[in-house]
């Protein structure tokens, strides 16, 4: 019995938002009369965070903290039009939306404090803590909630604005595929380690590096957990998963979680990552979207480092035993490549 | 129809519904008859449940070791005199699933499941059960191949002999997934030895046909031989001989016969 | 449809109510007793989303016959809270972010609790195995041993 | 562990944020840690009914008769429902944007095109009723032959899978049974490498298996609406769907969504609204569709399957200069959101990687098999194992190092894209550096010293002369020069290069306002 390690690379790059774009998102920011901001959406939040990431760049956008804004999301009687949280458009495309409503919703609020300050609002800015004042002069202070109840009762205005983003429809050219697909690109490079039974055919993960480009991370914690999680998905889209283990026969589908076969808690290795951040023009604060394309590089990955251990190409996934078995029993043995 | 829920103190009203109730399902642990029920099984419309403490004691004070049907895995592996099955009772499910399901269910549980059973097949047990006539023993390997009509009969216990040290019982479940994950191929080897050689050899096999079966040829190769590399080696050689395992959603048939030699030698060797 | 009545212990409280003949425990508390913290994810046993305690074991509700706990205290994710205050594993599962979607959050939760239980420092390979019958498919499982062993040490960090 | 390079690129950021860019707890942590976050299955309605779906059991067949009498006579039941009684029984997913042709039954009629697919829909006070009903509906099937195979479904004289699309494929812009990426001459680049390396790649179909299944919940609600809860990704994609097949204003409903329990791109596909909807309609009550895990696993829509075929040409120095692509996506029976995954697919061509001579053809195929939908990574997660693999072995081929041979390949700012952008906020070079860093990979001073906003562009920047298609690409014999010339001793089929697609002239612009060429029929 022998086992073999070996390491694999991977790069690639992710398209952010629906392909070619015509993909709108529409927020709605409004605050309540004591300077409580709510953003409404139909967007979805699927545990990629949705709520989250948006309350952010609603209290950026309109210089309050964090905690004076909550994020409401899909009801379809309350949040404007949404194309729907899928194709890493959710922080770009919504984030965006809501970054235009809480500019004008700010618009409004900087308006309704010059009034009570008796300045002009170009010279007022925010201190992020709920307090407005003129610039240079922190002592012409007005919380934004005594804004508020000055907006709502004695001028008449309502703290509130509209926000859309559309990337604009990209046409097809039919005979060459010219188009526009997406405004901005995250990217990655992962160097996958596996350890690999040449009797069995077993691979089993050592441990992974990574690097992720992602525009802006806006909250690390929430990118964290897309890029832990997604690595784990592309181990498991590489080495476990299928619901046609032996396709195109569609026999032997898995009917349950013992069938379809996922890296439990005892499968996992560890992983370090490296977050980049290079703006996109378009994106809100520059920041992109991390979640769809964190997989993707996992899969390569492995697959070259089970070439680097033991000399086998697999060309069909997911890589499982057998073809990993397959494949060197086919090439007479294990043949460990170079260590690297 | 709906689902009537039927509560005896004693196993023979119980073993005399099943018996007459083509639609009766004794319950046990839940972990299969629930299943089928939310799975939208309408042919299961009585459930049938025994409270007597005969079906969840366990006797292991001998030399003969009986186990209740309804004993759970979690109290199999609380118990220090059971050591042994530790093994094959930690593979079953996870924490939650060892503490419901029992000895008896994982009789009637069918590919990818019945680890347990590998167990029992390898330590030659015999399965007590209880019909609309009475009961009577039978030998596991009789129970597996009638094992559609046993859901007519109740399942008492099962009983077999306590092996005589820690080395001359051993299991293993090969799983693509840990800590729990359904087997590709599980081993149980039952090793008696004496004076120096090994005598009564069974080793049994999960996932490698319809039911859990024994390696006969490889079972063969070790009767009468001390445990050294070439008698490990020849059982390795035989272990598939005379089996024919089917393709499932967690590996080939071809896989199988492939590495079930690798993994009865390392099984054999102590080999991780 | 003939229905049979059913007293036990819900998170402390006495509860009574009246089952059709076959109904899983994961259909009584959630839609007879109206507490959702357990969820539905399979019916198989096979995801543990509907993990809850009876008699202080972690079980799967939706494999339980309900009247099976007939005179026996079911504990799920609603009864952890001490007061107000959360339990010491929904602040670390917090604090670890070890929650995206949140759906077998609490049956994890349960399993944690049970282990932590019976043993309240254990290993990394205790906790894996602990929640070995609880699938996640959003973290990658990694925050969610890091909450359990945080927990467990009384939340200072361990490696 | 998660560690922010702030170094890098700090010029071209502002990093004087208050909010943005600190690790804030998530606003539903509290709810998910107690167990109050509510999903779509957590609302409790009084008088709830439940639907189920009785689907085919064959691949492909003629439903010769459907019989409901029995199961409509069954305790419990309140209504079953066919095909006749949803207003308009035939959708395709896109048609919200105006992209493809309505192909797909809410419940089938005619003809079963996958084992899965739903015939009769039975509201019952009970799931027990409703499972005791379903068996008691009697469908008479006529098995047809099925096509399983991308490739076979292609050949002529397979079987018909979608009548909509009787060649099996879908049809781009009114012409092509797939969509096309040319830019420059690939033959000639491919003739002048110095090594040209061909392989046949074949990703699985893969389930999302989100923890919570698909479902929803329709009732009426006051003033002839209907309140519906439910798992969708995509809220209003969702309504819209809905208030198409059953006909109503899009305001007929309320729905009410926004936590759910993993998505992953397989809950896009509005497979339980509709029904529900119309269970409520029908009934008055309020309705409630969950799919079981065996039917999430089984009839619920994978990730589809992908084969491909790269060829490459690689000179010794490491320099790619040529990428020939041929791409199946396997969409199942129906449409769903494949043929948008292939225009994806040709625009994510050749990889983050500047390349001369690019070519792709890729096609939207049509099996026998569950639909498939989206899923993350839609259209790149099997390109890109595809193209990496290619990568490794290129770089293998030439001997040179993979970080250093992606490096050296890697697009840049100002460089052309094969879709014909110019590359921008390229990235790709620093991820490697720093990976390799991180995994402590040595790579040479030259290589450390690169960057994206370096060295791209000028000549790297032009469109090369590209020929028209009347410049017939050469399919065989290849030209097979390296050891990876062997079929994949994995593959349970050798790989066969399919007809290349008769080229049709262009049809005429029929005038119409046109939403994008990229239609491949317009909905009229």
């Amino acid at each position: 019995m022998t086992r073999h390690r070996g390491r694999g690379i991977a790069s690639i790059n992710y398209p952010i938002g629906m392909n070619l774009g015509g993909d709108p998102s529409q927020a709605l920011v409004h605050s309540n009369p004591s300077g409580k901001f709510t953003v409404a959406l139909s967007s979805i939040d699927l545990g990629q965070g949705m709520k989250s990431v948006t309350r952010q760049i609603c209290a950026e956008t309109l210089g309050v903290p964090v905690e004076d804004v909550y994020v409401d999301t899909a009801d379809s009687d309350t949040g404007p039009h949404c194309m729907g949280s899928f194709a890493s458009r959710g922080t770009h495309r919504v984030g965006n939306a809501v970054m235009m409503a809480a500019r004008e919703a700010r618009g409004v609020m900087m308006e309704a404090a010059a009034e009570e300050l008796e300045v002009n609002a170009a010279d007022l800015e925010t201190d992020g803590r709920g307090n407005i004042h003129v610039k240079g002069a922190p002592h012409r202070s007005i919380s934004t909630k005594d804004v508020a109840i000055a907006a709502q009762f004695k001028q008449g205005k309502t703290i509130s604005g509209r926000g859309i983003f559309l990337v604009p429809l990209s046409d097809v050219d039919p005979e060459t595929g010219e188009m526009s697909p997406a405004t901005c690109y995250a990217h990655a490079c992962l160097v996958a380690e596996v350890e690999v039974d040449d009797e069995t055919g077993e691979v089993a993960m050592v441990r992974m590096d990574s690097a992720y480009e992602l525009g802006r991370a806006l909250n690390p914690r929430l990118v964290e957990q897309q890029l832990v999680g997604g690595a784990w998905m592309g181990i498991s889209h590489a080495l476990y998963e299928t619901p046609e283990p032996y396709y195109p026969d569609p026999s032997h589908g898995p009917r349950d979680f013992v069938e379809y076969l996922m890296p439990g808690p005892g499968d996992i290795c560890p992983h370090d990552i490296a977050v980049l951040e290079r703006p996109a023009a378009d994106g809100p604060f520059g920041a992109k979207g991390p979640g769809e394309m964190c997989a993707n590089p996992v899969l390569p990955a492995v697959a070259n480092a089970i070439f680097n251990a033991v000399g086998v190409r697999i060309n069909e996934l997911p890589i499982t035993p057998e073809r990993v078995l397959r494949a060197i029993k086919a090439q007479g043995g294990a043949r460990p490549q170079a260590r690297r | 129809m709906s689902v009537t829920v039927r509560t005896f103190t004693s196993t023979g009203e119980a073993a005399a519904v099943l018996s007459s109730d083509r639609s009766a399902r004794y319950l046990g642990g839940g972990t299969l008859v629930m299943r089928a029920l939310n799975e939208g099984d309408i042919s299961i419309s009585t459930i049938v449940r025994a409270s007597d403490h005969a079906l969840t004691r366990i006797d292991a004070t001998g030399s003969r070791i009986i186990i209740g049907a309804g004993v759970t895995f979690a109290r199999i592996l609380a118990e220090r005199d059971l050591g042994f099955l530790h093994a094959a009772a930690r593979s079953i499910g996870g924490p939650a699933v060892r503490n419901m399901g029992t000895v008896g269910g994982n009789l009637f549980a069918s590919i990818p499941y019945g680890d347990f059973t590998v167990a029992l097949l390898a330590l030659d047990a015999v399965v007590s059960v209880q019909g609309g006539l009475g009961s009577r023993d039978m030998p596991i390997e009789e129970f597996l191949q009638t094992r559609e009509r046993q859901t007519g009969t109740l399942v008492l216990s099962v009983s077999f002999q306590k092996p005589a040290s820690a080395d001359a019982f051993r299991y293993r479940k090969i799983a693509r997934i840990k800590p729990k994950g359904g087997a590709v191929i599980t081993l149980a080897a039952h090793l008696p030895v004496s004076s120096g050689r090994i005598a009564g050899a069974r080793i049994a096999l999960g996932s490698m046909a319809p039911t859990q079966i024994r390696a006969r040829a490889a079972e063969r190769a070790l009767e009468g031989r001390t445990l050294d590399a070439a008698t490990i080696s020849a059982a390795t050689a035989a272990a598939v001989e005379g089996i024919a395992p089917a393709d499932n959603a967690l590996a080939s048939g071809w896989y199988r016969r492939e590495v079930v030699g690798v993994h009865l030698r390392r099984l054999l060797s102590g080999q991780e | 449809m003939a229905k049979t009545a059913l007293q036990f212990q819900h998170n402390g409280r006495d509860v009574a109510i009246f089952v059709d003949g076959g109904t899983n425990l994961l259909v009584a508390l959630r839609e007879l007793i109206g507490d959702m913290t357990p969820k539905f994810g399979c019916g198989q046993g096979g995801c543990g989303a509907c993990s809850i305690l009876i008699d202080g074991e972690l079980h799967l509700s939706c494999l339980t016959l309900a009247e099976t706990v007939a005179g026996r205290s079911v504990e799920t994710l609603d009864g952890i809270k001490e007061g107000p205050n959360l339990h010491p594993l929904q602040r670390a599962f917090a604090d670890n972010f070890a929650a995206q979607c949140g759906y077998c959050t609490p049956g994890m939760l349960m399993a944690a609790k049970a282990l932590l239980d019976r043993n309240p420092q254990p290993s990394r390979a205790a906790v894996v195995e602990a929640i070995s019958g609880n699938i996640c498919r959003c973290t990658g499982y990694e925050p969610i041993i890091n909450a359990v062993l945080a927990a467990a040490s009384g939340g200072r960090a361990r490696a | 562990m998660l560690e922010l390079r702030k170094d890098i690129f700090a010029d071209e950021r502002d990093d004087n944020l208050k909010e943005i860019g600190k690790g804030t707890q998530r606003q539903d942590m509290l709810g998910h840690v107690t167990g109050t976050s509510t999903y779509f299955d957590d609302h409790k309605l009084q008088g709830m009914l439940h639907l189920k779906v009785v689907r085919s059991t064959h691949a492909h067949a003629r439903l010769r008769r459907i019989d409901t009498s029995e199961a409509e006579r069954s305790a419990g039941v309140r209504r079953i429902i066919r095909g006749s009684d949803v207003p308009r029984n035939l959708n395709t997913l896109l048609s919200l944007i105006n992209f493809g042709k309505d192909d797909e039954p809410s419940l089938a009629v005619d003809k079963v095109r996958y084992k899965g697919e739903p015939i009769v829909a039975i509201v019952a006070d009970s799931p027990r009723e409703a499972y005791e009903a379903m068996a008691k509906v009697r469908i008479d099937y006529e098995p047809l032959p099925a096509v399983l195979d991308v490739e076979d479904a292609l050949k002529p004289g397979a079987p018909v899978v979608n009548d909509t699309y009787p060649k099996n494929a879908f049809i781009y812009h009114d012409v092509y049974d797939h969509q096309k990426l040319r830019f420059g001459d690939v033959e000639r680049g491919l003739a002048a490498a110095d090594h040209v390396l061909e392989q046949r790649y074949q990703m699985s179909p893969i389930e999302h298996a989100p923890t919570e299944t698909n479902g929803s919940i329709a009732a009426p609600d006051t003033n002839g609406r209907y309140i519906v809860y439910t798992s969708t990704q995509a809220l209003f994609f969702s309504l819209d769907t809905c208030a198409k097949i059953l006909d109503v204003p899009s305001n007929t409903f309320h729905f009410i969504g926004g936590t759910v329990g993993g998505g992953f791109g397989g809950k896009v596909d509005t497979l339980t609204e509709p029904l529900s909807i119309l269970g409520a309609m029908l009934t008055g009550r309020p309705v409630r569709y969950l799919f079981g895990r065996e039917e999430e696993m089984q009839y619920g829509p994978p990730r589809g399957a992908e084969r491909i075929y790269i060829k490459d040409g690689v000179m010794r120095d490491g320099r790619i200069v040529a990428r020939k692509i041929r791409a199946y996506f396997d969409s199942g029976a129906y449409t769903r959101l494949s043929s948008y995954a292939a225009v994806k697919c040709a625009a994510h061509l050749p990889g983050p990687y500047t390349i001369p001579n690019v070519y792709g053809d890729v096609y939207c195929v049509f099996t026998n098999r569950t639909p498939a939908t989206a899923m993350r990574g839609f259209g790149v997660t099997a390109m890109d194992f595809a193209i990496e693999c290619q990568m490794d072995k290129l770089a293998h081929l030439v001997g040179m190092d993979p970080m250093e041979f992606r490096i050296l390949n890697a697009y840049r700012d100002g460089d052309m894209k094969a879709h014909r952008r110019e590359a921008k906020n390229t990235a790709l070079i620093e991820c490697v550096q720093v990976a390799a860093e991180k995994a402590k990979w040595p790579i040479r001073e030259e290589f450390k010293r690169a960057s994206s906003r370096k060295e791209g562009g000028g000549s790297r920047a032009a469109i090369p002369p590209t020929p028209r298609e009347s410049y017939a690409p050469a399919t065989a014999p290849s030209q097979q020069r390296t050891t990876y010339d062997r079929a994949p001793a994995t593959s349970r089929e050798p790989p066969s290069p399919p007809p290349p697609p008769p080229p049709r002239p262009l049809a005429p612009s029929h005038g119409a306002a046109r939403f994008s060429s990229v239609f491949g029929t317009r909905r009229r």
